[in-house]
């Protein structure tokens, strides 16, 4: 009965979601799209996507447009982003901090080919994940995907290990760290630049180079740093937890 | 305890005197208000003296329930210490002037119950008695034949046995304060 | 101007410091994190000081990036945002303080860090002017939320926090794909850009659906009616600090953007969806709330009922069609709507942070041994439920009169609301001030803060109200009722108190004698002013155990009557009334055990109040004037308000208790003063509506009968009570009801009737209640059969009361008969042939009670437990026998009266010529009988003088005897019980007419109460607890929204 | 449109485990299964046909970039919006641990605690 | 004035010596019906003068000591404000001191008086008596004030004079005749006023001795009996006065006083006692009935 219930409830409610998706026709531009509803657009810039795109490496010099946007037009968004995972840190090793109340838990020791091969890949993934995240403005990838594959090889050294302990204090200064320089670049943009977050501090450079687009590099690392750090914590929050009695 | 005026007062301050003595002695006799005291048999008799068939009312007599309003206490049979206490009571809540009819052989010399160690066989060792009237029981002729003599000896002036109660009060107090061993005088007196 | 992404930054940037600081030193982080709130709260503050102040003329645009608006995110702070940012810091100051006080919960560094990025969410929430931004602070508050309603660890709070966890995520996936279909169908996420788009648009269905599935969103975390299980659960469940500045601050951010987004989106249904879901959400949670019985849930029914009342607010403010004033009072009613529930209700959670226990039985008499809490808790009801001066009444005020006529539904639903919210808080009020409680927690500095705050906005919200609305307050009785309040400060000696209250009694009649004119006005004012000052002059010899709020809130009531003497405009009127309502609730509540009745009271009053603001609402204008309206609805409105300070049956059973249990000192206040002014009220009505209506003869008659019948009833119930006060107090409410009936009957005599009985009740139950005072000072209890005999003790008092009772009987030759006399000749000249009868029956019952009082109290025996009482004490001697004088001069000279009440009614158009004139022999002549006061008092005295001299001279020896002397078979009463017939004294005439006083009336309104309850019972088990059931009404909900608000085809 | 319609399908498989799902485990998972919905509609609300991905690293696309690259911005947002998912799923963890530790129970009938 | 005074004081003599005369008389009836002899007629004339020569008194107070007083003065209150012959100077007393409505409130003041003081005997029968009094009071009254109501309103006035000026022109015009019902209504309500059988629930001398002057002894009872007779008669001048046209010279008033006067006194030998619930029911339903109908007649035809 139930489940019938709630599956009326879902279909009429799914009727609704794809009534509204269905008046965006799949592919479509969206400029074309904004075309169905308003007669008269005269306006060049209706679609913001437009001024992004073809601007975007004008005033970034970032190759990677959504870095570009991530970073820069909509970094506020970025470092409401970057504060939301230091929420769930942080709210997930307050609630966890007294938590000792588990059952005895019998882990399983990490077979011989997981044990070795995490050693060799522990640094080549750590290595990858700064890759990812210092090329964030040229390649696909960032600060954010970097930061999650230096924590998976972190995790997979927790699974392979009973003695691998990462240092906690360590990795919270890290994203404290990380997250003030997210911060104090913005500042920087507001006293030196234009505005906050503004990426006229540093020279811009060319193109599709290394040391180019301003501070969106700068701003990567910081979060790869901070996101690495704070998942890293956060699974090594877990499993402390589950170690204790 | 304040001044009790009755006690302190001068018997012949409420003797009548007066244009009006004559006329005060004759409505007084024309007016006799009762309080039956029926502390014997006596009180069946006095339910039809003063009823229809007897009529007393025809004399200008009525019961009354309280004995603030009555003139008249009827002491209708053989008395006891209990109901002694009760009749002394009933007498001193009478207003001036009062008077006492003693019904029947007991109140007299205690009649057939004169050696029952409980019956008071003299009722005017403790009451002035106006009138008595025999018989045991006296029937209802004889009751009216006494009030008729109590009606005119108000007439003449000379039914005042509660003056002779007010002198010799403490010849009366006395007396009932021999008889009466438990003599609880109520917190206020009379 | 601070700039506002200054806030934000540094916050954040504070944030993962003390991620940093608090691996290093606990205390530092501390510090540093009130450094931080303290630098938002001075940042917020000088930002909306700025727009006050007007240094800030056009809203702050800030451009992160800086990239003008379509393209890159910016901050948008406006003068509301701005406004929002400083009660979210203040509040979270607030919350944050009392918690430090308290002991941050460990570890405190990560608490502090969701405690400051809480308060940055829901700041980010207001400031931000872009919706996806929107929505990531959206999350920042959410999580932070989730973590801190957890903080406790309890399996109540974690239950809470998942419950909000899980229909929170629902709620911000619903936002998330509104966001981004707005995204794609305006190809911008800049919310200006897409208000400046959507004004283009042809709004489509589709259109709508997209906004619809962001306002689904939105209304879940608004927490309306039926999907806001989870908020109540997380108000049980979580730290109250939490839940104080998650309902202070982060929804009230929630609320903002719901009104912001409203505006930009345009959604044809909007006001719809406000109004059904604000109004629906506004009345069944103030129902629900009835038998609610863990104090944080109820406050969380509270909540939730007020954010119903902002969304209702936000639709009418949003309603295009209606006139831009009304929509500007709007605005200025839902800024004070918010500032007053934030404050009190974080200051509430915070005080219910000092409380240990759940249950509302625990908070039994918790008000009695902490007077700072009690102080801070009335505070916060009061404000809540919108009592005078505090915020809420002025805002609610304001919401009412701009609301436009065709929505008067609406006014309607706002006040049944407004009064069950009533019933229950004061339950509540009134099970934490019955008894003796504990000794509660001191951690008071933060809700005292909050209640100061309020107290400074409720004064700051009247001067803007009168501004706003054009109602000039008379300048001077607010600086009287100041001081009279301010009167408080000499609580510490009561008669330094009483001396500083008759002074300024004093010099306010000095003030205002120029206005006691020949009008109504001034002669009610008269009546106030002279009443009130004989009757606090009595309250003197029993001042010691007083409260210290006795006299200031007894000088407010008196002069919250001259301002309602004294008032031209209906609206004024209204304000005073409800302040003079709830002073005296105070007072009531004073009585040792008139909790209950000062409860009862409470509602009644409160609900006759918003009755007459409703009546007030629809008047089409608000001078008191001759006013055309048609239909009875606004007169019956009107009076009802009235007619509950009448205490006019059916609406009388508060008065029983009220009038019963009230402090002694306060009773004859209530009785001689308080229910005039219901007369005069009356009168007001009579004179300006009813007298224009067409239905007014028969809504005459109806009140007539209801007049009429309070009068029988009430004297009748008066027969059989046992207690002094209650009998009087049923007297009184009789008599009152006769007044009803002269004013009913609308002839020129009818009138003079019903002013001279309004003088003249005042006169004789003035007299018979401060002798009341007396007695019961003296004796000790009120209780009827424990007194008698008091005769001897005082005979002063009794004469007093004799001479009272003989006027209240209306014997002549007092002053009683006069009113008696005036309202037959009135009753009989318009033919109304039943209700005389009825009306000359109550006043033949009265003797009944009359004669009780004076026997009981009196006569009979004295009990041994009394023989050491005394004359009363002077200052209520001196009273009693200046309105003794009053009565005898009255009863002989009634022209004293009736002059100036007919100099009164000369004025007003219609009651000139009562037909009544003055001859010699004759006096008092109407053009149906007459009346010669002055022959039947100097007949009365003379032959009783004559008698008495010769009685003293004929009469036989009197002796006088003892009290137990008297004719009893002989017998020798020992005790006094033996003989004293005190109790019951008409217990064969209750078995006569044991039907007639069936508690019919008491039945009927217990039953409302019962059957609401009940119902509210029922339907809360609506919220079963069962999370699966949250989610499947939100997203039935969901449903429904989307299907019935789409509009278009 | 299959993009879309699958999406919706996986947003409200999520919210059958949240409606239906008597384990607070599997409610949470309903939760990341709707999460993961969201994002791919909000990715495939961002495509448009034959185009590339936004990122210029040939010179021929810096010319009327628009015209050659699909919509960058839900792919901006999808990015915020997956750690947002991730976050609040650490955070519903986080409680569901402990939770389980007070009652060692994931049944949601032992949470009716609060109620009416 | 003075004369007024003087001539009102003859008539309260009168009024005085009327009443215990037809107290006498009723006392005399009664016994012959009961088949026996009876006191005088002059029988209470006797016991007022032996009551008021009596030579002590007790008192229990002040308001004790005023009962009489009060007793007093309200039935010779009642009496001197009653018109007995209207228009006549010399017998319609001090009529110009109020209407009905001032007799009707000043009626209580005896009572009233009267009952306190016999509460402060501190007799338990005293207060029993008084509030069965003052409950059957509020019975009697319904019916009473239903016929009262009509007349005034149907005269239009409501003074005395103005009623029986209104039934002048012939006995059919009397209210007796015009309004039956109302008149039998008063007339069943006059029976409680007298408190005589069958509502003589105030003394009941078999069950409370003789309830409220219980404590009253000597001149206080001679005063009250006086009060008791005075009000009697002033009542039986009312009725006069409302239902049987007033009286034209005092023979005729005389007769028609009278003739009330045997009313309440036939029903008063052949019935016997109710209980106040009785009592105070019968007055609520069969005289407020019947009065109803002139009520509703007036309330229609109006």
């Amino acid at each position: 009965m139930r489940k019938w219930i709630a599956i009326t409830f879902l279909l009429i409610l799914g009727f609704f979601m794809l009534r509204i998706a269905g008046a965006f026709p799949f592919g479509e531009n969206t400029w074309k799209v904004a075309r169905q509803y308003v007669k008269n657009v005269t306006e060049e810039k209706w679609w913001v996507a437009e001024h992004y795109v073809d601007k975007g490496i004008k005033e970034n010099r970032g190759s990677n447009l959504v870095t570009s946007i991530v970073v820069n037009y909509r970094g506020f968004d970025t470092l409401g982003e970057v504060t939301v995972l230091f929420l769930a840190a942080t709210a997930l090793a307050f609630l966890l901090s007294s938590c000792t109340c588990f059952r005895k838990y019998e882990r399983i020791e990490a077979s011989l080919i997981l044990k070795t091969a995490s050693d060799t890949l522990y640094p080549l993934l750590i290595l990858f994940g700064a890759y990812i995240f210092i090329h964030g403005h040229l390649t696909p990838g960032g600060g954010f995907q970097g930061g999650t594959v230096i924590a998976s090889a972190v995790m997979l050294m927790l699974l392979a290990h009973f003695s691998f302990h990462p240092n906690h204090e360590v990795l919270s200064v890290t994203e404290g760290l990380a997250g003030i320089v997210f911060a104090a670049i913005g500042l920087a943009g507001l006293i030196w630049g234009r505005s906050f977050l503004a990426n006229n501090i540093l020279p811009l450079g060319h193109w599709n180079r290394l040391f180019s687009a301003g501070v969106i590099p700068l701003i990567y690392i910081a979060i790869g740093f901070k996101v690495g750090s704070e998942l890293s914590g956060l699974i090594t929050d877990m499993f402390k937890v589950t170690k204790e009695e | 305890m304040g001044k009790d005026k009755f006690l302190n007062e001068k018997p012949e301050k409420l003797t009548y005197s007066g244009v009006f003595k004559k006329i005060d002695n004759w409505a007084r006799a024309r007016s006799l208000w009762v309080v039956a005291y029926g502390t014997g048999c006596g009180a069946i008799e006095l339910r039809p003296t003063f009823t229809s068939r007897f009529d007393a009312e025809r004399f200008g007599m009525r019961m009354v329930g309280t004995p603030r309003q009555a003139d008249v206490i009827v002491v209708s049979g053989y008395l006891t210490v209990k109901t002694l206490k009760r009749v002394i009571r009933v007498y001193e809540q009478m207003q001036s002037p009062k008077y006492v009819v003693a019904l029947g052989a007991c109140p007299i010399n205690g009649g057939m119950y004169y050696d029952s160690y409980n019956a008071i066989n003299r009722l005017d060792l403790y009451l002035p008695v106006d009138i008595w009237v025999t018989g045991c029981m006296p029937r209802p002729e004889a009751i009216l034949a006494g009030f008729k003599r109590l009606q005119e000896l108000i007439d003449d002036g000379k039914a005042d046995g509660w003056k002779k109660y007010i002198e010799a009060l403490d010849w009366y107090r006395g007396n009932q304060r021999k008889i009466i061993k438990n003599w609880r005088m109520p917190n206020y007196n009379w | 101007m601070v700039n506002p992404i200054l806030i934000i930054a540094i916050t954040l940037a504070s944030a993962f410091f003390i991620g940093i600081l608090q691996v290093y030193s606990k205390l530092w982080a501390k510090v540093f994190f009130f450094l931080v709130l303290i630098f938002d709260f001075v940042a917020a503050g000088a930002n909306f000081y700025g727009f006050l102040s007007g240094k800030i003329t056009s809203p702050i645009l800030v451009k992160i990036g800086g990239f003008p608006p379509p393209i890159g995110i910016n901050l948008f702070v406006g003068k509301a945002e701005a406004a929002m940012g400083f009660l979210i810091f203040t509040i979270t100051l607030l919350g944050a303080y009392h918690l430090a006080r308290r002991g941050i919960p460990e570890p405190q560094g990560k608490a502090m860090v969701l405690f400051l990025l809480l308060s940055l969410g829901a700041a980010g929430i207001t400031f931000t002017g872009d919706f996806f931004n929107l929505f990531v602070f959206i999350e920042i508050t959410s999580i932070a939320a989730y973590g801190l309603v957890a903080s406790a660890k309890t399996e109540k709070s974690l239950e809470a926090a998942f419950k909000y966890m899980v229909i929170g995520s629902i709620s911000s996936t619903f936002i998330l794909l509104g966001v981004v279909f707005l995204y794609k169908a305006t190809g911008s996420l800049n919310m200006l850009d897409i208000a400046k788009k959507v004004k283009t648009f042809p709004l489509t269905p589709v259109f709508s659906l997209i906004s619809l599935v962001f306002f689904a969103g939105l209304l879940i975390e608004l927490e309306v009616f039926p999907i806001n299980g989870w908020a109540l659960d997380v108000y049980q469940g979580a730290d109250p600090v939490v839940v104080a500045v998650l309902t202070g601050a982060a929804v009230k951010a929630f609320y903002l953007i719901f009104i912001k987004a409203g505006g930009y989106l345009a959604l044809p249904s909007f006001f719809q969806l406000s109004l059904i879901f604000g109004g629906g959400t506004y009345l069944v949670s103030q129902f629900l709330a009835w038998r609610q019985r863990d104090v944080r849930r109820l406050l969380g029914y509270s909540s939730v009922a007020q954010l119903g009342l902002l969304i209702l607010s936000a639709g009418f403010f949003l309603n295009n069609s209606l006139p831009s004033s009304s929509r500007h009072f709007i605005a200025l009613a839902i800024v004070l709507f918010v500032f007053n529930h934030s404050f009190a209700k974080s200051s509430l959670f915070l005080l219910v942070d000092n409380v240990e226990t759940r249950e509302m039985e625990g908070w039994k008499g918790i008000l009695k041994r902490n007077p700072l809490f009690k102080f801070i808790f009335s505070t916060s009801v009061f404000s809540i439920t919108g009592v005078p001066p505090f915020p809420g009444f002025w805002a609610k005020l304001l919401l009412i009169f701009a609301i436009p006529k065709e929505y008067a539904w609406v006014v309607g639903l706002i006040l049944l609301g407004a009064v069950a919210e009533i019933v229950y808080y004061f339950r509540f009020y009134r099970i934490a001030s019955d008894g003796e409680g504990e000794k509660v927690k001191k951690n008071l500095a933060s809700p005292l803060a909050a209640s100061l705050i309020l107290i400074t906005g409720g004064g700051v919200a009247w001067s803007m109200f009168s501004g706003y609305m054009g109602i000039m307050f008379n300048s001077l009785i607010i600086v009287f009722l100041m001081v009279a309040a301010a009167i408080y400060i000499f609580g510490f000696s009561k008669p330094l108190q009483w001396t500083a209250s008759l002074v300024l009694l004093g010099y306010g009649i000095y003030r205002f004698l120029p206005s006691m004119k020949a009008n109504l006005h001034g002669f009610f004012l008269a009546l106030v002013f002279f009443g009130g000052a004989i009757l606090l002059f009595a309250t003197y010899p029993t001042s010691k155990r007083l409260s210290w709020s006795f006299y200031p809130a007894y000088l407010v009531v008196i002069f919250s009557l001259v301002g309602i003497a004294l008032s031209t405009s209906w609206l004024n009127l209204f304000v005073y009334w409800e302040l003079m309502s709830w002073s005296s609730f105070l007072l009531v509540n004073m009585g040792k055990k008139a909790k209950r009745a000062a409860w009862i009271y409470a509602i009644f009053s409160s609900a006759g109040a918003y009755s007459m603001l409703a009546g007030i609402y629809l008047l089409p204008k608000l001078s008191i004037s001759k006013i055309g309206v048609t239909g009875v609805l606004i007169p019956v409105l009107l009076i009802t308000g009235f007619l509950v300070k009448m205490a006019t049956s059916p609406l009388h059973i508060w008065a029983r208790d009220a009038y019963g249990e009230s402090p002694d000192e306060f009773t004859p206040l209530l009785s001689g003063i308080m229910s005039k002014i219901g007369v005069f009220g009356s009168a007001l009505v009579f004179l300006y509506v009813i007298a224009n209506i067409s239905s007014g003869p028969a809504l005459r008659y109806g009140l007539a009968w209801l007049g009429v019948l309070t009068a029988f009833f009430m004297t009748l119930l008066a027969v059989f009570q046992e207690d002094l006060k209650k009998l009087l107090a049923y007297s009184s409410v009789g008599q009152v009801g006769y007044i009803l009936l002269g004013l009913a009957i609308a002839t020129p005599l009818g009138w003079n009737a019903a002013l001279y009985h309004t003088v003249d009740h005042f006169i004789f139950k003035g007299l018979l209640f401060v002798a009341a005072a007396g007695i019961i000072y003296r004796v000790g209890t009120s209780y009827l059969p424990h007194m008698g005999g008091l005769i001897r003790r005082m005979p002063l008092t009794f004469l007093a009361v004799l001479i009272a009772i003989i006027s209240l009987a209306g014997i002549p030759p007092m002053a009683g008969f006069a009113g008696k006399w005036l309202l037959y000749s009135a009753l009989i000249e318009k033919q109304w042939v039943f209700i005389t009868v009825v009306a000359f029956l109550a006043s033949t019952l009265a003797f009944l009670y009359c004669f009780k009082i004076l026997h009981t109290v009196f006569l009979g025996q004295l009990q041994d437990e009394n023989k050491n009482a005394r004359e009363v004490p002077f200052p209520i001697a001196a009273a009693e026998t200046i309105l003794l004088v009053a009565t005898v001069a009255i009863g002989a000279f009634p022209r004293l009266l009736l002059d100036p009440i007919n100099k009164v009614l000369n004025k007003i158009p219609g009651m000139k010529n009562s037909g009544l004139f003055y001859e010699k022999t004759l006096g008092a002549v109407s053009k149906l009988g007459h009346w010669n006061a002055l022959f039947l008092m100097v007949f009365t005295v003379g032959s009783f003088i004559f008698a008495l001299i010769f009685f003293a001279l004929t009469s036989a020896r009197v002796r006088e005897v003892k009290q137990l002397d008297v004719g009893y078979a002989g017998e020798v009463p020992r005790q006094v019980e033996d003989l004293h017939f005190g109790y019951d004294l008409y217990a064969h005439f209750r078995r006569t007419v044991k039907w007639l006083i069936y508690p019919l009336v008491s039945k009927i309104w217990k039953g409302i109460y019962e059957w609401t309850g009940t119902f509210a019972e029922v339907l809360r088990r609506f919220y079963t607890g069962n999370i699966n059931t949250y989610a499947a009404y939100v997203i039935l909900i969901s449903i429904l929204i989307l299907h019935f608000f789409a509009g278009g085809k | 449109m299959f993009f879309f319609a699958s999406s919706i399908a996986l947003i409200l498989i999520g919210l059958y485990a949240v409606l239906v799902k008597r384990n607070i485990m599997k409610m949470v998972i309903g939760l990341s299964i709707m999460d993961t919905g969201v994002n791919i509609l909000i990715i495939s609300l961002g495509f448009i046909r034959g185009k590339t991905a936004p990122i210029i690293n040939a010179k021929d696309l810096l010319v009327r970039t628009s015209s050659k690259v699909v919509d960058p911005v839900p792919q901006a947002l999808v990015l915020t919006a997956i750690v947002i998912g991730v976050a609040v799923t650490a955070a519903a963890l986080s409680i569901v641990m402990l939770m389980y530790s007070k009652k060692k129970s994931l049944e949601i009938e032992e949470y009716k605690e609060l109620k009416w | 004035m003075g004369v007024k005074i003087f001539y009102a004081f003859i008539a309260l003599i009168g009024g005085i010596a009327y009443g215990l005369l037809l107290g006498g008389i009723s006392r005399k009836i009664t016994a012959r019906m009961q088949n026996r002899r009876g006191p005088t007629v002059f029988q209470n004339f006797i016991d007022v003068w032996k009551l008021f020569r009596k030579k002590t008194a007790i008192s229990h107070g002040v308001m004790f000591y005023l009962a009489p007083i009060f007793r007093l003065l309200g039935g010779a209150g009642t009496f001197l404000l009653v018109p007995i012959v209207v228009g006549n100077f010399y017998l319609s007393n001090f009529s110009f001191g109020g209407d009905l409505i001032v007799i009707m409130y000043f009626m209580v003041m005896g009572c009233l008086g009267m009952a306190l003081g016999a509460a402060e005997s501190g007799h338990p029968h005293a207060p029993i008596g008084v509030t069965r009094g003052l409950a059957q009071m509020a019975g009697q009254e319904l019916p009473f004030i239903i016929s009262v109501v009509v007349l005034m309103i149907v005269d239009k006035t409501t003074s005395v004079e103005g009623i029986v000026m209104a039934q002048q022109g012939g006995i059919l015009h009397w209210h007796i005749f015009t309004y039956p019902f109302a008149a039998i209504a008063a007339f069943i309500s006059l029976l409680g006023m007298m408190t005589s059988y069958p509502f003589e629930i105030v003394m009941a001398p078999q069950e409370i001795a003789i309830g409220p002057p219980t404590e009253f002894s000597s001149t206080f009872l001679s005063y009250m009996f006086s009060g008791r007779s005075v009000f009697a008669v002033a009542k039986y001048v009312l009725f006069m006065d409302l239902f049987l046209g007033g009286a034209t010279n005092l023979l005729w008033a005389f007769l028609k006083t009278f003739l009330i006067f045997l009313w309440p006194l036939f029903i008063t030998d052949v019935f016997p006692r109710f209980k106040l619930e009785q009592s105070v029911s019968f007055f609520w339903t069969w005289p407020t009935l019947i009065g109803l109908i002139d009520l509703l007649r007036i309330y229609i035809v109006r």
